[in-house]
């Protein structure tokens, strides 16, 4: 890729990247040069980003521009940035671990009309808890997500599965070697984060004491009270 | 008690108890199950298809509190088993931590709603490629065979498994009422007058004094027992009624049918 | 829609394109007003264009936004200039009868590269049971299919019929005349048959409820408001 045209500057960054001098003294000519590399690049990833599908990882536009991973993050990131500020009816964003253009939230109600084919559908709640459980405790057997649950949880499990929101990823070392399940690439989409580790931390859902108190209340075991069983309400 | 059910509630078994607990901030062990199955069985009524999921957690949802109700219901007087009792904490600890990890997760479930409702006001870009490029995609097909199309179509449209609940983690009930009814109509007319207490004296689960109790009343029903309890809370006292007319096997007959 | 928001001042400009007087004179005010609704109409249709799969055309734009076709055409107009001049990886062109975000020429070579290196060379699961079912069950709608999946098949159809897989074949002759889609003469020599018939039978096999389902039901009119036609179910 050096050869082709402005893309040798891309060399000459690149080299100073990893510490290796390459000219004594930067010159304005340069600086210059460099902004016009970042422009070159960054058209070049406008236009793959037009005809890509799924959302493309920096590691493929890496690859593809022969520059190191965190400096192609840098200059995609730069470009989220200034397509938010545009105030576009499209944005540039980071998700589902890479790059994609979408249609800006703002400008829903007239996607909406345009897109006759709705969203997917709604999950249902057990669908979203379970969903839930396998994003925060992924890897998970099929077993645990039951045992939070307190239900069989093979039906919802499977249809999340059919839904490419999650997916076998592992087995277990242990005895059985129970299949172990976790998000997708398309769960993250749905979700419109980057990454798993981008959900919320789970210890903000934890109930308040206040909460927890009134559980425990009510769980308390009286013993010194003796009462007459009836069968009627057994 | 008025506990109005509202279908969601069964989404998960715990959810049940978190409602009734949090809501109606009431002891778990005074919810009246007979409340709940009328508020359920109008639920149920009122929807417009029969959800088997549902009705199948909510008798899960019956069970658990069946269970805990027996513990509570059994006079334990001052002979508590500390063993027992230690159980009996340990496994409401259990139940506890069951309860807050359910809220957290139903948390964590209303979050992701909220992102992916806000998620779903974007569309993304699909169109792919322009025609000029279309010769240089690869080919797709390769190594595919109608073998795998076959399989990819009857995964596509492979009915989804049933459902079925999970009781693993309720202490499986060995004792069942026809046994105990048995057992009753050998052991009464040989020892006449009789008190409860004598009756499950070598029973350690609590839920076999229950069974047992049960059978008790169940007997009384039919007029082949009497029993007696002169004070409140004090000693309930069993016998076998003389002129009773039918045969063992026409009371288990009653009994099952 | 002149009721929602600043389109109020669509019908203002609306009406003064038809010679109707509404104001003695226009204010600065008035001025910067008329920018906005431009602004607003112009993120409304790039956040359609970014979203739509194939040209979208100037008259399904002036129904969306009630107004008249040679207006939409103006506005669209401008907003090709505009990219032109912006100088991106992309452009806003006027093809096919329609206008359409695609990727500039200047970065063709990296387009190339881009699909050569960066694209996965199989089908991935989701096409694969997409394409299944389209052979098994042909002539077959999209929403047919989306009903069987469970999730919106547009994009992975759109790709099977780009890469001549699949193709339209007919139209429902139920109410909303949906496109019937089947595999193409080329899937057919690929996978050495003569016919569709010609694929290994499914078996004693029961499709679940859903499938029956999806495939008795005929879509459904949407008989509300206005319907915009989307151009691919016409």
């Amino acid at each position: 890729m050096f050869g082709c045209g402005t893309f040798r500057h891309g060399l000459i960054r690149y080299l100073r990247g990893l510490g290796i001098k390459v000219s004594e003294e930067k010159s304005e000519l340069q600086k210059v040069a460099d902004v016009d590399v970042e422009t070159d690049i960054r058209r070049a990833i406008e236009a793959i980003l037009m005809v890509a599908i799924d959302p493309v990882s920096p590691g493929i536009l890496a690859q593809l521009f022969e520059l190191p991973v965190d400096e192609m993050e840098r200059i995609c990131d730069s470009m989220v940035d200034r397509y938010e500020e545009a105030e576009l009816g499209f944005l540039l964003v980071r998700i589902g671990g890479g790059y994609r253009f979408q249609s800006n939230p703002e400008q829903a109600q007239w996607v909406e009309r345009f897109v006759l084919e709705g969203q997917s559908r709604r999950l249902t709640a057990a669908a979203m808890e379970t969903l839930a459980i396998v994003a925060y405790k992924q890897p998970i057997s099929r077993a645990q997500v039951s045992a939070i649950r307190g239900v069989d949880v093979e039906g919802v499990m499977r249809n999340l599965q059919q839904r490419g929101l999650i997916d076998e990823v592992s087995r277990d070392v242990g005895p059985g070697n129970a299949v172990l399940y976790g998000t997708t690439q398309e769960f993250l989409e749905r979700m419109g984060i980057n990454s798993a580790t981008d959900l919320p931390p789970l210890g903000e859902f934890v109930p308040s004491s206040e909460v927890v108190e009134a559980l425990e209340r009510s769980l308390r075991v009286v013993s010194d009270e003796v009462t007459i069983p009836s069968n009627e309400e057994g | 008690m008025g506990v109005t059910v509202t279908t969601p509630v069964y989404e998960g078994p715990f959810d049940l108890l978190l409602d009734l607990i949090l809501r109606e901030e009431v002891e778990l062990y005074e919810v009246s199950l007979l409340t709940i199955v009328d508020a359920y069985l109008e639920e149920l009524e009122n929807m417009q298809e029969y959800d088997l999921e549902l009705a199948t957690e909510f008798l899960l949802i019956a069970a658990i509190l069946v269970e805990l109700k027996t513990r509570r219901l059994l006079p334990s007087g001052n002979k508590v088993d500390p063993d027992d009792e230690y159980g009996l904490w340990e496994e409401r600890d259990l139940l506890l931590a069951k309860l807050v990890e359910c809220k957290t997760f139903k948390e964590a479930a209303s979050q992701l709603r909220m992102l992916s409702q806000q998620a779903s006001l974007s569309w993304p870009r699909r169109a792919g490629l322009e025609d000029a490029f279309l010769s240089l995609t690869p080919d797709l097909l390769e190594g595919v065979t109608k073998e795998h199309l076959r399989e990819a179509c009857l995964k596509a449209m492979a009915p989804r498994p049933s459902i079925h609940v999970d009781i693993e983690h309720i202490a499986p009930i060995k004792a069942t009422v026809v046994e105990a009814v048995k057992e009753l109509l050998e052991e009464v007319p040989k020892t006449g007058m009789v008190s409860f207490k004598q009756l499950t004296k070598g029973l350690t689960d609590r839920i076999e004094i229950v069974v047992r109790f049960l059978a008790v009343l169940e007997l009384y029903k039919l007029g082949v027992l009497e029993i007696d309890q002169i004070d409140s809370f004090g000693e309930i006292s069993v016998s076998w009624c003389s002129d009773a007319e039918l045969s063992d096997m026409d009371l288990l007959d009653i009994y099952e049918g």
